[in-house]
Formats: structure tokens, C-alpha cells, sequence
């Protein structure tokens, strides 16, 4: 869509069949409403409430000419760059952290011209988000003034009409599809959040389809007991489906810290054998392990359990 | 005593923090820098993290890898969505920003976007992730980065982070009304900028550092004045506290 | 069987919320129609209050006097700020809006703030509250009004809510590129409009209601088609149900 | 403020002296702050989590050319003008609700000229203080377009550069003081809000000066273990005072219901003496009860503990 067309977005919502009933189904289903060529947006941020179930199920199903967002990009964004299934990358930052170094599979694809980079400032691309999920076409900033940023990207600038000043105006980001991961929601879609809620409130209410892994399916009445942990409404979701450990080897607040040991060995392979022991771990872990509890098995209880420790132990309660 | 250059810098860092209310910090040095400042000279000190965590309590041996995780929000005072987050600092809430990058010029503007050109790179870098926005936006920006020649360039290849643009008043002129970089705090010293030129100065040398090793390593000319005080040691007791936060020297 | 007029404009109002998903409900009748709509014909109707409650139950007697209450919260499923609940109305979330006001005119416009000039008024009014936002963003409007000649003027002193303005195509001239007003609903009868001059036209009769006694309490020239249908009564089921959640009939 | 006027208001925050430490003092101190010809901005909503305690106290203190904003304006509107405080209401609607009629005091003084009537649409005044909150001139809308509130309000409408649809813009509003009524905060000043956030968290953003009652100060400990509670951050706050029932007779969600009987009787009041039954109200509940405990006791426990008995009904809590 184009960017800030809010005209565009709201008429495919509108055409939409809706329904305030259930919204429970198949990681299968639910990512088959993914189209080739779709703009995919990918909730949490980095390798924090990754939808990592809804991910994987994404490249089983061998979709292609992608254009994935995110706001800091981990390295599911390499996987779909070595599955050939992405066009264009939209985000602020791209890595696993300073410990892995860059990224030597993203640094081929872009370097080498298969990948566009897309890139804005962090707030940049948050309020593109905001400004959809707020029907509007743009929202002014004084991000991203001055800098190169502003030249790369579609932003525009303009005068001001009550100060005179200076703004920069970053247009709505309207993705076709929304993948997320949440802590609990019941089956009408009504999601909860523990922790940082990261931009997923505005990823929901600025896409067209919205796709929603939970670690837990709660009672509608658990729900209406404690309404105001509800961050998105059951109105804003077209597919949920239960996942326990959805975002694992990445973190879900409270729940499970992420495996960094898991990211130190990916990487390390990656040194070694360069697009190829990507091409290995997806055949591993994607393809070799069609259903989610196949995909855990191949981690183990035990490593799950560890890093479920970790995380009790950082909020406080252990 | 003894210390290395990236101790070096996270305490002389730690210091341009003496009577900050609120510090808008990345992981690495510049978080270490934050929490030591608080439990120094800043006990009042609120730590800001850009995956929307305010007022965290580093705990020691713990140390976040990413701006948005659990021991990056360990007993943090909120939790506040990304967006929000930056937002706080456009109204103008956030005191200080400590940020770097792979490259920084004379004027003060870093990149961390690319090396050559943006359309087909040297070498794609990460990105500006939250830098380019703590850079516009905070009141005061310190540079927090070690002192060498490849990332002090005459010129940016990439403008990720806004410092004075080019030099002058080309920074409010691009309408970047608030905010500028104060300081540019190295394992060799301390940078600051001419009033009017906005062009690189040094201020301060670190002990052990000299006015030629500060020329040696940075990649343009900066104005040397006639008189640098050189900057107090790391003591003993911060460096034990320093050592404490990172005991396996993932940063240090 | 007998009952009062507002019975009968709640019960034709429930009516129109047949596979309805979300409604925008400010409080009073059009509450009271959502509610008994959603214990009848429309169980899967989310129902949203301007306050900042989406999907609450009302417990029959306790029925909200304000759009933001806690008997308008009754065991919500979500409670987002004032600004954000309007926003998805704006976004496109909301089905239906049902509003009303002290005027009406030919074109369905609405006016609650004025009655004589805006600056120098005679009867200063409460005002929009949320009802121009609900009339210029939910994707269809459906006036809920008992039907008086006072209220049905040619031209609304004040356009507070729009309705199709001046007629014609001018309401998405004025940039509302979305929503409509699709339906006048009185205690006499149906409302709609002409597709193409947008003028009110008599599209109903609720039993009992003649075509004189609409163009007697209408104080404009509305259109009156041939054959105008008779809705159907009210059901006991209906009424039973109406009257148990306002036992004390605060509003009916 | 000019409306929109963001830079000013960065100024302004700016020049304040700032501390992230105590915020805790007295009713008296904290509105001491307010001075003559002050925008006061007043959260909550109508008679939910009214800052009652805040407006009396302002009241004592005889502050005067006030204008005071609110999306919709409950009885207090009428206390500013009996006592001839004020001189400008910003507001989406003013009165109590549909039992009591229109409000007499305001017809008198808006009809008669002695106080302005500013009005927006709901969302349209909720904008403009979140517009603040953001630190931008304006945000773009689709309400109030093509109605006649364009006309008397400082919109103003656009070309959208991207789309070329018209918008219309509404400025940021920067209260010089935000009162606010929260259910818990601890000493710094982090307020935790039950249920309905209404407009409380933008309206603390966007003003410059922030003062807040909470019913109860909380340990830094409890915040800390739950800070995804946190909806408005210590260092927005300038000055805190625990006021139990510091809303009463409005409500204060979960802990206690409106008193609508009051509401009757201060109506019957106006009905049958007019002004005169508003400046005899302040003369009792405000001049004569120089202490929150003392406004309280002219309630008494019993009806406190009626209305907090209410409150756990209606949220399931009994």
C-alpha cells in the first residue's frame, strides 16, 4: 500500500468480513491469509516476544516476495533472506547485539543488492505504525531532521501551519499482515501483555490482518475480572492460536529469558559455513520440525526449563 | 593502579552525569557508565532504555546485551512502550543521551548506518536503531566512544545521528530547535566544540594521554587550545564498582 | 399490549443492530437498544462507550448515567483511554454509531451545542461530547431521537455532529471520506435519505404512527414515498426484557 | 500558551527545576503553584477521578482569570464561575448527566456573556493533549471536519501531502497546570491508575506544572515490582499528596461509586436559589472544611463506606 494511504487502509478493513466470535484456529491457518509479495509486520522487539512459532510456519509455507518491518530486526530476518523469501527489509536496526557482530548474512544480501535496506530512526518507524493504527496519513516529528535519514526514506517535511517551524512528517505504515505474540488472550482475541508492551498495540491496529500467537489461552471471564490488562481488543485480531514457549529461543517476558547460548552457536556456525548453515538450521528447525512441540523437543525440557528460571528470577518472582 | 581504555572511558563518562536527573543510555559502556554514576555521584539518577524501561536497577553480573530485555527492565519504576518512550524525550523530559557510532566527524555527527554509499555499501552497518532519535531529541547528547582514527573522519559517509550538521547553526537551521552535543567523551579524553563553528575541540586529557595521541587518532583537525586540564584518575572504589557490574568483561 | 414511546424507539433501535459486530453507544436509549439488541437478535455485539469501555454487560438497575462510569464498565473486556477508543473509530474498528441531539435537520445534521448564535446563544447547550466524533468516524450512523417538531428543524442553528451536511456529496467533500448517516430512528417511525439529494425521507411507520402524525412533528418538507412499510410491534419478550434493565425507568 | 506552541513549552520544561527525587507535600503547597490567569487542566472525566481535593484547595486559595480545561466538564465548572474564577472553559461538554438538565449556573454566565465556552469535540480536545504530550505543534484528524466547530476553534484544515485528502489539524494544548486525582503513587511521584486511564497520562505530558492526589502512597518497592502498572513516569510530576477519597463524591474506580443523592441535592439547591445555592455550597464544603477530613466528615463514614461498597459490586471485587 502506499505509504500514508489511509484512505486505501481503511476500506480494506472495512471490506474485511468481521466477527466478535472466535477467533481460535491453526498456526496453518492462520498463516495461510499470508499472501506472496504481503508486507509482513513482526511484533516484540529484537529477540524479545519474537512470534517465532508464526515465523517458522511462515517459511514452511515457502510464501515469497515478502516486504517484512520490524523495529529492530533479529535474525529472523536472516532466515528469510536465505529462504530468498524477502524483497525489502523495513527497520531501525538489524543484528542480535554486540556480542554477534554484524551480520554477515544480511551484509551479503544488501551489500550484494538482493535485499533492500530500508531504514528509519527507531521512533521513526514507531510512529509510522502509531499514525496507522490511528487512521491518520502521517504524524509530524522533529526525529530524523537534518539527518541523512531523511533523504533515504519517505518522509516529508513541511512549514508548521501554527508555528512556522520545521517538521518532519513520517507517513502511516499500513502492513497487509501483523504477526504477534502476546502472554494470554481468550478466544475472542482480547490480548494481554506482561511486561514492556514494545509496539504491538500499534502493529495490530495499523495492519490489515492481524495474526496472534498467546503462551496461554485465558477464560473470557479472566478477561472482564481484570479489564484493564487488556492492551488489544478482540476486534483488532482475525487469528489466535495457543502457543506455549512461542517465542522461544527469544524472550517472553517474565516467562522465559532468551537462550543467548542458542544464539552464541548459530552465529557461530554462520562464521563458519556463511548462508549455508542457515540454510542447515532452518532445514533443522523449521522444516525438520513441522508442529511447535517438535521445534521445542529439539531445544529439550531442560533447556527450557533453565531459561524459565532465569526469567523469575529477573522480575522479582522466583 | 591499572586499568584498560574501556574502563577508562565508562568512568570518565560516568562522570559528565554529576547532578543529571535522567540519562537516555544504549547497552554497553554507556549503560555501565549510567549505573555507576548512580551509585556514585547520581543516586537520584533515572536510567532511561530505549525498549521502554525507565529507572532499571542493574543487577551486578546481569548486564542487558539488548536495549529490550529483562535485565535491562530489572526492577525498572515503568515500563512504557517504545514509542512513548522517544517521546518523552521530544517533550523535553530526558536530560541526557549518551550515544556513539562507527564513525563521528568534526562537527559531531555519527553514522552507523553505512560505509560508502547508501544505495550500494562498503559495508551495511546495523543501523541507527534508537541513536539517531536520542540524538535529535534529548536536551544534552554525550558521545561516549574510543578514541581511534578509523571512526574520527573529516566526514561522515552517512549522517545517522544528527551533531551540528554542518557546523555553524545548520542544526536548529534544519529545525532540530533542541538539544546539542555537549561533550565527546573518549578512553583519551574529552571533547568538546567551538561556540561558533561547532568544530571539534579538545578539552580534557585523560591521565597518561597526550595532545599527539589525540591527534594521531583522530582523523581531522581539531582545535587544540593553549591550556587542557587533564581529567582526575579512575579511583580505586569506582573501578571496583565498575568491575562488580561486568565481573565477565563482556563490555569492559 | 401497551407500552410508552420510548419503549417503542429503544425496541425499533435494538432493531436495527441485526448482525451489527460493534456499536458506539452513548448513554440512555441508545445503551438501553444496544444492550436488549445484544440479549436478543445480536449476542456477538461488541458494544463501545465513549468513556473508554469496549464490551462491558450492563447489570439490569445499574444502568450508567455517564459515558464513564463503573456500571458502563460492568465486567468490560477492555478499557483504553478516551482518546484511543475514539481512534478506533476513526481506524475504521466501529460498525455503528448511534447518536442523538437537541436538533436535527433535513440532511441529518445534529446540533447539541447552540440554540441562536454560537457566541451570543440563547440556550447554551452541553455540547458534542463525543458525538461529532462518533458521527464523523464510525462507519454508520443511526440517529436514535424520540420525533418532535422542535427537534426536526429545516436547518440546525449549530452543526455540531454532521450528518450529510449540505445535501449531495458534501460530506466527503468536507474531507468525512467515510461513514454515513444511514437512519433516522423515532418513536413514529424510520428515517432514511435520498440517495442522491441526501434529504430525509419516511422509510417506516411504527404501528400505530400515521404519515400526518410524521409531517405534523417534522418542521421540514420530508419525502414521503408511496408505500411506506409498518414495523413490527414491539414483543413481549422485547419489552420484559427492556423494562427489567430499567426497572425504575430512569430513561424509559 | 499560543495553541501549538511547542516550542515554548520545551522551554518552559526546560527552565523548571527538575529533580527525579520527593515529590510528596501538602494540598496547600501543591496548589500554591497555580497562578492568577493560569490554564488549569483537569483530569479524569465528568465525576470519575475528579481532583476534587486539588479544585477546593484552589478555590480556598481565591486564584482568579483562571481558564480551565476539561473533555467533559462536571459541577466544578460551576464552582470556578460562582466564585468568579474563571474566565474561560475549554471543554467537549459541560453538566452532569441527563438527570439533572442542563446546568443553570453555566447557561447564566456563557448566555450572559461574564464566561467563554470553548468547545471541541471529545476526541478533538483529547488530541490536542496528546499532541502536547508528544511534544508536537499538532496532530492530524479526521473529526470535526465539515462541522461547525472548525469554525470556532483554533483547527485548521490541510492538504495531506501525501494523499492530498483534506485533514484537519488541532493544536497541541499546554496547560501551565495539570490537577490530577490517581488511585496509588509512591513518594517520586509514579502514579498507578485502576480501570479507565481516561486522559490523565496525556494531560500530565502536556502540561507544564503536574500536581496529583493519589488515594494511597505506595512503597518505590511495589512499583518497582509491578512497573507495567506505571501509566505516568515520577519525572512528569512536580508535586504528590495523599488524599483518601480525594475525589468524593465523584468516583474513583473500584474504590468507590459517584454519590448520585449529592448530585440531587445540589441540584434541588440550584433549582430553587440559584447561583446563590452554589456560592453557599463552596461556603460549607470548601471555605468551611479548610481540611480534606473535615470536607469528609461533612459526608460522614457511613456514606463513604456506602459508596466504596458499591464500587466492589460493580467491579466484581465483593
Amino acid at each position: 500500500m502506499k505509504p500514508g494511504d489511509f484512505v486505501e487502509a481503511r476500506r480494506r478493513l472495512e471490506e474485511k468480513p468481521r466477527t466478535s466470535g472466535e477467533k481460535l484456529t491453526t498456526l496453518m491457518d492462520a498463516v495461510g491469509r499470508v499472501m506472496d509479495g504481503d508486507h509482513v509486520a513482526i511484533g516484540g522487539c529484537l529477540f524479545s516476544r519474537t512470534p517465532l512459532a508464526l515465523l517458522m510456519e511462515l517459511l514452511r509455507q515457502r510464501k515469497r516476495g515478502l516486504t517484512i518491518s520490524r523495529n529492530l530486526m533479529c535474525y529472523e530476518g536472516e532466515w528469510f533472506m536465505a529462504a530468498g523469501a524477502v524483497e525489502t527489509i523495513v527497520t531501525s536496526w538489524f543484528g542480535i547485539g554486540l556480542p554477534w557482530g554484524l551480520s554477515k548474512i544480511m551484509r551479503e544480501k544488501v551489500e550484494g543488492g538482493v535485499v533492500r535496506f530500508e531504514e528509519w530512526s527507531h521512533l521513526g518507524l514507531g510512529l509510522r505504525y502509531r499514525a496507522a493504527a490511528m487512521g491518520v496519513p502521517f504524524l509530524p516529528t522533529l526525529t530524523m531532521l537534518g539527518s541523512d535519514l531523511m533523504g533515504v526514506t519517505q518522509t516529508k517535511t513541511m512549514s508548521c501551519p501554527f508555528t512556522g517551524e520545521t517538521l518532519c512528517l513520517v507517513p502511516a505504515l499500513f502492513p497487509d499482515v501483523a504477526l504477534l505474540h502476546v502472554h494470554r488472550a481468550d478466544r475472542l482475541g482480547n490480548c494481554v501483555i506482561d511486561g514492556y508492551p514494545h509496539m504491538d498495540a500499534d502493529i495490530a491496529g495499523a495492519a490489515t490482518t492481524v495474526l496472534v500467537t498467546a503462551e496461554k489461552i485465558i477464560s473470557e471471564e479472566e478477561v472482564r475480572r481484570y479489564p484493564d490488562r487488556t492492551v488489544i481488543p478482540g476486534f483488532v485480531v482475525d487469528a489466535l492460536v495457543e502457543v506455549p514457549y512461542g517465542a522461544f529461543p527469544h524472550e517472553c517476558y517474565g516467562l522465559y529469558e532468551a537462550d543467548f547460548t542458542h544464539f552464541d552457536a548459530y552465529v557461530a556456525e554462520i562464521k563458519s559455513k556463511g548462508i549455508r548453515a542457515v540454510e542447515e538450521y532452518l532445514d533443522r528447525y523449521v522444516h525438520g520440525a513441522p508442529s511447535h512441540q517438535e521445534y521445542l523437543a529439539l531445544f529439550g525440557e531442560e533447556r527450557l526449563a533453565r531459561q524459565a528460571g532465569y526469567a523469575r528470577e529477573l522480575v522479582g518472582r522466583s | 593502579m591499572s586499568y584498560s581504555p574501556s574502563e577508562l572511558l565508562a568512568v570518565t563518562a560516568a562522570r559528565q552525569l554529576f547532578g543529571v536527573t535522567s540519562v537516555f543510555a544504549g547497552v554497553g559502556i554507556p549503560l555501565l557508565s549510567a549505573v555507576l554514576a548512580q551509585k556514585t555521584h547520581a543516586p537520584g539518577l533515572t536510567i532511561v532504555v530505549e525498549g521502554g524501561t525507565i529507572g532499571p536497577q542493574i543487577l551486578p553480573g546481569r548486564l542487558p546485551i539488548s536495549t529490550n530485555e529483562m535485565r535491562g527492565a530489572y526492577r525498572a519504576q515503568m515500563l512504557p512502550g517504545i514509542t512513548d518512550t522517544f517521546l518523552y524525550a521530544q517533550r523535553g523530559f530526558l536530560d541526557v543521551g549518551f550515544v556513539g557510532g562507527a564513525q563521528i566527524d568534526r562537527y559531531g555527527n555519527l553514522n552507523s548506518s553505512v560505509v560508502g554509499p547508501f544505495k550500494t555499501p562498503k559495508v551495511r552497518l546495523p543501523g541507527s536503531g534508537g541513536a539517531n532519535d536520542i540524538a535529535s531529541l534529548c536536551r544534552q547528547i554525550i558521545v561516549v566512544t574510543m578514541h581511534e582514527r578509523r571512526r574520527f573522519v573529516p566526514k561522515v559517509d552517512f549522517v545517522t545521528s544528527p551533531g551540528f550538521l554542518n557546523g555553524g547553526d545548520s542544526r536548529s537551521q534544519s529545525g532540530l530547535l533542541f538539544g546539542r552535543v555537549s561533550r565527546i567523551v573518549t578512553n583519551l579524553g574529552i571533547l568538546g566544540f567551538d561556540e561558533q563553528t561547532k568544530v571539534v575541540r579538545l578539552e580534557g586529557l585523560n591521565p597518561g594521554a597526550s595532545v599527539k595521541e589525540v591527534t594521531e587518532n583522530t582523523g581531522f583537525d581539531l582545535l587544540i587550545p593553549d591550556r587542557i586540564p587533564v581529567t582526575k584518575p579512575p579511583q580505586e572504589a569506582e573501578l571496583d564498582l565498575l568491575r562488580s557490574l561486568d565481573p565477565e568483561r563482556n563490555f569492559l
